[in-house]
């Protein structure tokens, strides 16, 4: 037990990212790679970046999730070790957007894999994508906090 | 070998004022002229369709007004909005309201805030609350 | 084992946010150099050819916008240029002028941000961070005269959508000297920093020759010494009354086409000034717009801040067109342009792509990623570049 | 390069070989060519200006009424600083274009997501793929056709 509570405070003290774009128009892509850089610096809030994801806990989803990229997603989803939280960024990953009625996408990301938290605008600016992270940290932790509760104590 | 270029203004930047905002303490303020959230006022709109029809998105779907049936008025879907104020712009008596509000973070459990009904100022019109999608 | 492993093969599928770009590169290696290379796309195609035939003109403008995120623009300048040369609509002179204004800074804000993905691809992080904190004084400056950081929506049919006050340009001439100046200083880093030149200098070289029988467009073309630039050749906006220089270096290396981009900044900066100075009055709409456009065809390209952007648009009248064609720039540099990673190094394989601006979402309206078991690897494109070169 | 050169314009150019072209709009210039004669007028074009011709795009287009389709191959001549655009028309039952591949390189993304998305063959051009970009689903389908029924419902 005191293993998953040394879990869920690292995970919830530095969150580590996965940004996954799956078919959007690189607009949110560019918005979450300005998020990261010295003017807003999550950084010192202890989020960082990761490329592979086996070592996220937040994964980053923009774009319209596109039916040869969707198969993927799903995979990614599932190469991420449990608690884990989606983040849709941009109207796209929310629903197709304006590409809505497109033969080649599946519109939406929730379509695919659960979504946790939502990130509407199109682009979203980068506070508000920092926001939608701590917002996804609290569920971050609510999550960690379930697994902590149902796994019996030795 | 010569010295790397940016090796002095890595020392410099050493001393300077940190270059981050102080942002979750502070907002950020967008722009003057930012797109931000708008909503209809409900007591201007007439009703005539042209934001749904011109809209890119298809984000915005007419509603039966209840207690007057052949008046309706526009429901804004934020989920597939792409704030692209083509609404705005086609309004013929200008019922949208624009502010440079940023679009919220939406929780999973909190998925009806995406849509937004129109602001109706004199009560005695203002809808009951009906089924939310 | 050396011995048993003959030809690797290596996707490089890029999962990383300072990568945006959604393109496979499947790459066959022989020890350490590359011997084939096959771009897999389609990972980011959203049909934007086939919805765009069920959308009304002025959806279309927005859409097409949406195409690529970067180079937003343009995008909206083209479609609605191609849709103006369809319908034989006239735009004010001030709205050209406002058109060349949001261009140009959309301009250096693509630039830098490839600049600084190329610093982060070649392993040189500060520079990466310095230039993204500068370019968000752009990104400031685009949400200022346009209403939006990133999708601008700011070209319509007929014109634009919002005029510049006073104070916007005395704003946006601020800015643009203190980007002057931090760009004089990066120019001196990309040119002549020892981290920078071994590592672009050489790598991926196209002749003049090469680049134009295989169709480069753009930086890619003039980093190779041909003087093309749709700006001059074929004009649009007010493009022919605002001077400038086209940019060309004749190496052909990646540093060529890196530098290139370096000093159109500079020249985006100057024809900034001067539409600022010479920013004629009058309305920024022509007073009517019509909703219905006549059968016929346009056509409209631009200089993308990647290359030649074209539209082709055909219609036989009524609210949509029959057929609208989309070209990117990327489209071709990429597919094309593959044939330079051959017999290169595998940790210079991010190098020599990124000197292409890739812009995937461009490309085919598509989009990637990587995947393999048995003898193939998945590397991250960013850890390829810190692969221990031999 | 040869910016001094004097270079013959394009109608003069055409006049040469026996066409005709017509200027649609400033520096504009349109013409028809049979299909079989496609890859030879490029390669005269290409040898006339020093190899500075490249190929924009190529533009196809179902005219399901007339069963034909128009394949518009837009050329971009840098000395002479216009457009050039090449029409060739094609029955719809019988969809095949000689390649230009050979003429060339350039041309060959466009004539594989032309095969992709119209079905259009380019005889002569090794690479043509199928699905190129399109989704593994609709691999034998032609999205760019009038007469594709569409995604239904997805």
């Amino acid at each position: 037990m005191s293993i998953l509570r040394l879990l869920r405070w690292g995970v919830t003290r530095s969150p580590w990212l996965l940004h996954f774009n799956t078919g959007g128009c690189n607009g949110c892509d560019i918005e979450v790679l300005a998020a990261i850089t010295p003017l807003y610096d999550p950084e010192r809030l202890g989020v960082k970046l990761t490329p592979s994801p086996r070592h996220a806990d937040i994964l980053i989803v923009t774009g319209v999730v596109t039916k040869k990229v969707a198969e993927r997603l799903k995979r990614i989803y599932d190469q991420i070790p449990e608690p884990k939280v989606v983040v849709a960024v941009g109207t796209c990953a929310i629903s197709g957007g304006v590409f809505r009625g497109s033969y080649s996408h599946v519109h939406g990301v929730d379509k695919v894999i659960p979504v946790d938290v939502y990130v509407p605008g199109c682009t979203p600016r980068p506070d508000m994508i920092i926001k939608g992270i701590v917002e996804a940290v609290r569920i971050l932790d609510e999550k960690a906090r379930k697994i902590e509760q149902e796994t019996p104590v030795r | 070998m010569s010295l790397p270029k940016l090796l002095g203004e890595v020392a410099k930047n050493l001393f300077k004022k940190p270059a981050t905002l102080p942002f979750p303490k502070e907002e950020i303020k967008p722009a003057p002229g930012y797109r931000g959230l708008h909503r209809v006022d409900g007591d201007k709109c007439i009703g005539c369709s042209l934001c749904a029809i011109e809209c890119p998105t298809g984000a915005i779907t007419m509603k039966m007004r209840p207690g007057d049936k052949k008046k309706r008025y526009p429901v804004i879907d934020y989920g597939k909005c792409i704030f692209c104020y083509r609404c705005v712009e086609v309004c013929p008596v200008k019922a949208y309201i624009v502010s440079e509000e940023k679009p919220p973070v939406i929780r999973f459990d909190k998925k009806e805030a995406f849509i937004v009904e129109p602001i109706f100022k004199s009560t005695a019109e203002k809808p009951a609350k009906e089924e939310k999608q | 084992m050396s011995k048993e492993l003959k030809v690797i093969e290596i996707p490089v599928g890029p999962q990383h946010p300072a990568l945006h770009e959604p393109i496979q590169l499947k790459i066959w290696v022989d020890g350490e150099e590359v011997v084939d290379v096959k771009v897999v796309a389609g990972f980011n195609h959203r049909g934007v050819e086939w919805l765009a035939e069920r959308k009304t003109w002025f959806q279309n403008v927005f859409m097409c916008s949406r195409v690529c995120g970067i180079c937003n623009t343009v995008h909206g300048t083209t479609c609605s240029q191609c849709f103006e040369d369809l319908g034989n609509i006239e735009v004010p002179p001030r709205a050209k002028y406002l058109r060349v204004l949001v261009n140009e800074l959309e301009r250096i804000h693509s630039h830098m941000i490839i600049l600084a993905i190329m610093a982060e691809a070649i392993g040189f992080d500060s520079l990466f961070m310095l230039m993204m904190r500068d370019r968000e004084r752009v990104m400031y400056l685009k949400e200022l005269v346009t209403g939006n950081r990133v999708l601008a929506d700011y070209v319509t049919i007929g014109g634009v959508r919002r005029d510049v006050s006073k104070e916007t340009c005395d704003k946006i001439l601020k800015y643009i000297d203190f980007i002057e100046e931090r760009m004089k200083f990066y120019k001196k880093i990309w040119g002549e920093d020892p981290i920078v030149r071994k590592r672009l200098v050489d790598t991926g070289r196209a002749t003049a020759s090469q680049a134009l029988s295989h169709c480069f467009v753009g930086p890619m073309l003039r980093g190779s010494g041909v003087k093309s630039d749709v700006r001059r050749d074929y004009p649009y906006a007010a493009y022919d009354e605002v001077p400038f220089n086209v940019i060309t270096y004749k190496e052909g290396d990646s540093w060529a086409r890196m530098m290139v981009r370096v000093d159109e900044i500079f020249e985006s900066i100057n024809m900034i000034r001067y539409v600022i100075e010479h920013l004629p009055g009058g309305p920024i709409l022509p007073k009517v717009v019509p909703k219905k456009l006549p059968a016929g065809e346009g056509f409209s390209k631009s200089e993308a801040p990647r290359g030649e952007l074209v539209y082709h648009a055909i219609s036989k009248g009524g609210m949509k067109p029959y057929r609208l064609k989309i070209r990117t720039p990327s489209f071709t540099n990429i597919h094309n342009g593959a044939f330079l990673i051959k017999g290169a190094h595998v940790a210079d394989v991010p190098a020599i792509f990124t000197s292409f601006d890739p812009c995937i979402s461009c490309t085919e309206r598509v989009k990637i990623i990587d995947v393999k078991t048995g003898k193939t690897r998945i590397i991250p494109f960013n850890k390829l570049s810190k692969l221990k070169k031999l | 390069m040869s910016e001094e050169k004097e270079y013959p314009s394009l109608e003069e150019f055409f006049k040469n070989i026996g066409l005709e072209v017509r200027e649609v709009k400033p520096r504009r210039y349109q013409l028809f060519v049979d299909p079989d004669k496609l890859p030879n007028v490029v390669k005269k074009l290409v040898d006339a200006y020093d190899g500075q011709v490249y190929l924009s795009t190529i533009a196809a287009v179902d005219f399901i009424d007339e069963k034909v389709f128009e394949l518009n191959y837009d050329m971009s001549v840098i000395p002479l600083r216009c457009v050039l655009i090449l029409k060739t028309r094609v029955p719809r039952d019988n969809p095949k274009v000689p390649s230009l591949v050979s003429v060339l390189p350039g041309a060959r993304p466009h004539e594989v997501e032309v095969y992709d998305l119209l079905g259009i063959e380019f005889e002569g051009n090794p690479y043509l793929e199928k699905p190129f970009l399109l989704p593994k689903e609709l691999a034998n389908e032609y999205p760019l056709r009038k007469d594709w029924k569409g995604p239904g419902k997805s």
